[in-house]
């Protein structure tokens, strides 16, 4: 089951270097996104909670324009039926949630890089409880933005209706993410941070789940 | 406008009133819809009578 | 000899409000030829794409089994041979690549000498590590073939087997088909009447149209 | 028939107290309503506004609730009446968030301020608007039915997220909201926090809540029957 999902993986890993169908799109938009804001703030002093905000802003967009490809692509390339004679729904989800998750990982490490260096305001101090909210939130991104990818590829006008519908689903995520995101960046402890971690933590095995098991409708015509 | 929102502070019954007014706008919109859907039903089958 | 069986048990399909076709009802037990036949639009293609587990019907069932037990959804892709003038395979890769690829998403054994011998019967071996993007509709269309008998499946379904081949192709899938009739289940729809030949079995889709 | 006649004396006697009963600071008899600080006369809008937000919520509910019998039955009569029942729902959700802001313009002073109610309504406006986006733009039935279900299942299970986060992050201002601060829960310092309705006006409320319902149900069933009508007519168009 799992070196199944993990060859599915690894074929869409080397057809993406190949093809570079998302990783150009998503590169150039984490630095026109994060160049727009530092334009934007200029010389102006933003306040902590403003950077950890902006920042989840950029992942999400960024998240926007590269995450739908996992599904899209195989739709818009006639190869589903391919995937369909060859693994069974939860192999193929499996494996497309494995690359949405390292290609999350990949992009928010790059744009907390970034970050790091550009924003004076955005200085973790409390770096423990950050990469635990990282990796929370990134996995809640990842799986949920599985799904959609695959609900609109079997959809029509798939370009824009991404954005409009996983945006009232990663809601929640992105609003605690952002609170988390602060907590850290101003020291607080685990304690104190809990309940957003436990939100959060909630939010991913729910979605995990859900996702999990709704698949097979979505993915069978 | 100034006066206006003056008035309706005063008189806040007026705003229940207005609010009143959107639901039933809301639900006559409503109606509407249906009102057109049923008519286009209607439509479709006088037009399949004719045919025959 | 597989003891392979494929039954449908009260058939039907529909597009929103729209019949398909209904009551459908066939066996096949451990080998031979089915043909379905039927015009353009008639539904060939739902049918057999029904039949490989890839869209579901409206009503009734497909019962799959190897050796009298139930095929479970799960497992039946690896059961399945499926060539179509509408599958596409990945072009961003090579033909070896492509077969590499699916054996291990399938998590079967890759069988160097068979692909070798597939690939040679096919006539593709010197192209092998080629782009498929390369390659001509004719030179997809035979190694769709190779796809499909990869894995030693025991029921291969045939949709217009023989479009996009010249007549040396059609013949070497003539020859295909009639070799592996022997050992398992070839289901075959198509509108050609050379093709229809091969069968012993003719299921006309016409037959299920009424909505009596 | 009953029922209906059931239904119309309810919202006109519904009606004709929410508006005209008078507001007293101490109520003697049934009629009157206490009078509650900072809100005055306003106070009645709760008669016709939470209705419709509770029935928002309702039909969201039931939209849900037919997206999954649709994808265990695959009978696309249960997609109709989930349809139905969000079109209900959108139309009710757009009623209370422009009832909500023409009432927050005057207890308030704005119009909108992100109050954790006001955006929760929100994020129930952007899951309908995102539902029916999707649906249009799916072609074949089947798959819009199975999509649309599938969908309205993952967004029905971010709700709760929503009611557990939004006091955290803002706080309320709402009437009979609270907030929490350092873990404790405490009032807010806005003066509408005394929200207590007593025995009469909490009977005229519930009473109103339970003739929305009726006339929810009814308008759901007129709605999904006239769908069901419509494309029984055009199925038999298409096989003539």
């Amino acid at each position: 089951m799992s070196s199944k999902a993990y060859a599915l993986y690894k074929k869409d890993f080397y057809s993406e270097l190949r093809t570079r169908y998302a990783i150009n799109a998503l590169v150039m938009f984490i630095i026109v996104a994060i160049s727009v804001i530092l334009f934007s703030i200029g010389n102006e002093k933003i306040t902590q909670s403003l950077t950890s905000g902006l920042f989840w802003v950029v992942i999400f967009f960024s998240a926007m324009s590269g995450l739908a490809r996992a599904f899209v692509s195989e739709e818009e390339r006639g190869t589903s039926l391919t995937l369909h004679l060859i693994a069974a729904p939860s192999t193929i989800f499996s494996g497309k949630l494995l690359f949405n998750l390292i290609l999350v990982f990949c992009m928010n490490i790059i744009i907390a890089i970034l970050y790091a260096a550009l924003f004076d305001s955005f200085i973790i101090k409390n770096f423990a409880l950050f990469i635990v909210s990282f990796v929370l939130g990134n996995v809640g991104l990842a799986t949920a933005s599985t799904i959609i990818a695959a609900i609109i590829s079997k959809a029509g006008a798939k370009g824009t209706l991404y954005p409009v519908l996983s945006f009232p689903i990663l809601l929640p995520l992105i609003l605690t993410a952002v609170q988390l995101t602060l907590l850290a960046n101003q020291g607080a402890s685990f304690g104190d941070a809990k309940f957003e971690l436990a939100i959060v933590f909630c939010y991913d095995v729910i979605m995990l789940t859900g996702s999990y098991l709704l698949f097979d409708f979505v993915w069978k015509d | 406008m100034q006066d206006l929102y003056q008035f309706l502070d005063k008189n806040a019954i007026y705003i229940v009133m207005i609010i009143v007014l959107i639901v039933w706008t809301g639900i006559f919109l409503y109606l509407f819809n249906i009102d057109k859907r049923i008519k286009n039903v209607e439509k479709e089958m006088n037009g399949d009578k004719n045919e025959k | 000899m597989s003891n392979y069986s494929l039954k449908a048990v009260d058939l039907s399909k529909n597009f929103g409000r729209r019949l398909i076709f209904k009551n459908l009802n066939f066996e096949i037990e451990n080998c031979g030829v089915m043909g379905i036949s039927g015009a353009n639009g008639s539904g060939k293609s739902t049918l057999v794409k029904i039949i490989a587990g890839i869209n579901s019907p409206s009503g009734g069932k497909i019962i799959h089994s190897s050796d009298g037990k139930e095929i479970t959804y799960e497992k039946l892709h690896n059961y399945i041979g499926f060539v179509s003038p509408y599958l596409v395979l990945y072009e961003e890769f090579s033909a070896w690549e492509n077969l590499d690829y699916f054996a291990k998403i399938r998590d079967v054994k890759f069988n160097n000498d068979k692909i070798e011998y597939l690939l040679n019967k096919f006539l593709l071996f010197d192209r092998k590590d080629d782009l498929v993007k390369t390659y001509s509709s004719g030179m997809k269309q035979r190694l769709k073939f190779i796809f499909a008998l990869m894995h030693s499946p025991e029921l291969i379904i045939l949709d217009e087997p023989t479009s996009n081949l010249d007549s040396a192709g059609k013949d070497s899938v003539y020859k295909i088909i009639e070799e592996e009739s022997k050992s398992s289940i070839v289901i075959l729809a198509s509108n050609e009447e050379n093709d229809l030949m091969l069968c012993s079995k003719e299921l006309k889709l016409e037959n299920y149209k009424n909505n009596k | 028939m009953f029922w209906k006649i059931t239904l119309f004396i309810l919202l006109a006697f519904v009606s004709v107290a929410g508006i005209a009963f008078p507001i007293v600071p101490v109520p003697h008899t049934w009629y009157e309503f206490p009078l509650i600080p900072g809100l005055k006369e306003n106070a009645k809008i709760i008669f016709f506004h939470v209705p419709t937000a509770w029935l928002s919520a309702v039909a969201f509910f039931m939209s849900t609730l037919y997206s999954i019998k649709y994808l265990r039955k695959k009978n696309l009569d249960d997609d109709a009446k989930s349809y139905a029942a969000a079109q209900l729902g959108i139309i009710f959700c757009v009623l209370a968030t422009i009832t909500g802001a023409v009432w927050a313009k005057f207890a308030w002073g704005s119009y909108w301020s992100w109050d954790p109610r006001q955006t929760s309504i929100f994020a129930l406006l952007l899951i309908y608007g995102a539902w029916f986006a999707l649906r249009s733009s799916i072609e074949s039935e089947e798959k819009r039915a199975t999509l649309s279900a599938v969908y309205s299942i993952i967004a029905f299970l971010t709700v709760p997220f929503f009611v557990f986060i939004m006091p955290r992050i803002m706080i309320g201002l709402h009437p009979g909201s609270e907030s929490i601060e350092g873990g404790k829960v405490i009032q807010t310092a806005s003066p509408v926090v005394d929200f207590k309705m007593n025995g009469n006006m909490l009977a005229i409320f519930f009473l109103s809540l339970i003739g929305f319902t009726i006339l929810y149900f009814w308008m759901w069933t007129i709605g999904y029957k006239s769908i069901l009508i419509r494309e029984k007519i055009n199925k038999q168009s298409i096989r003539e």
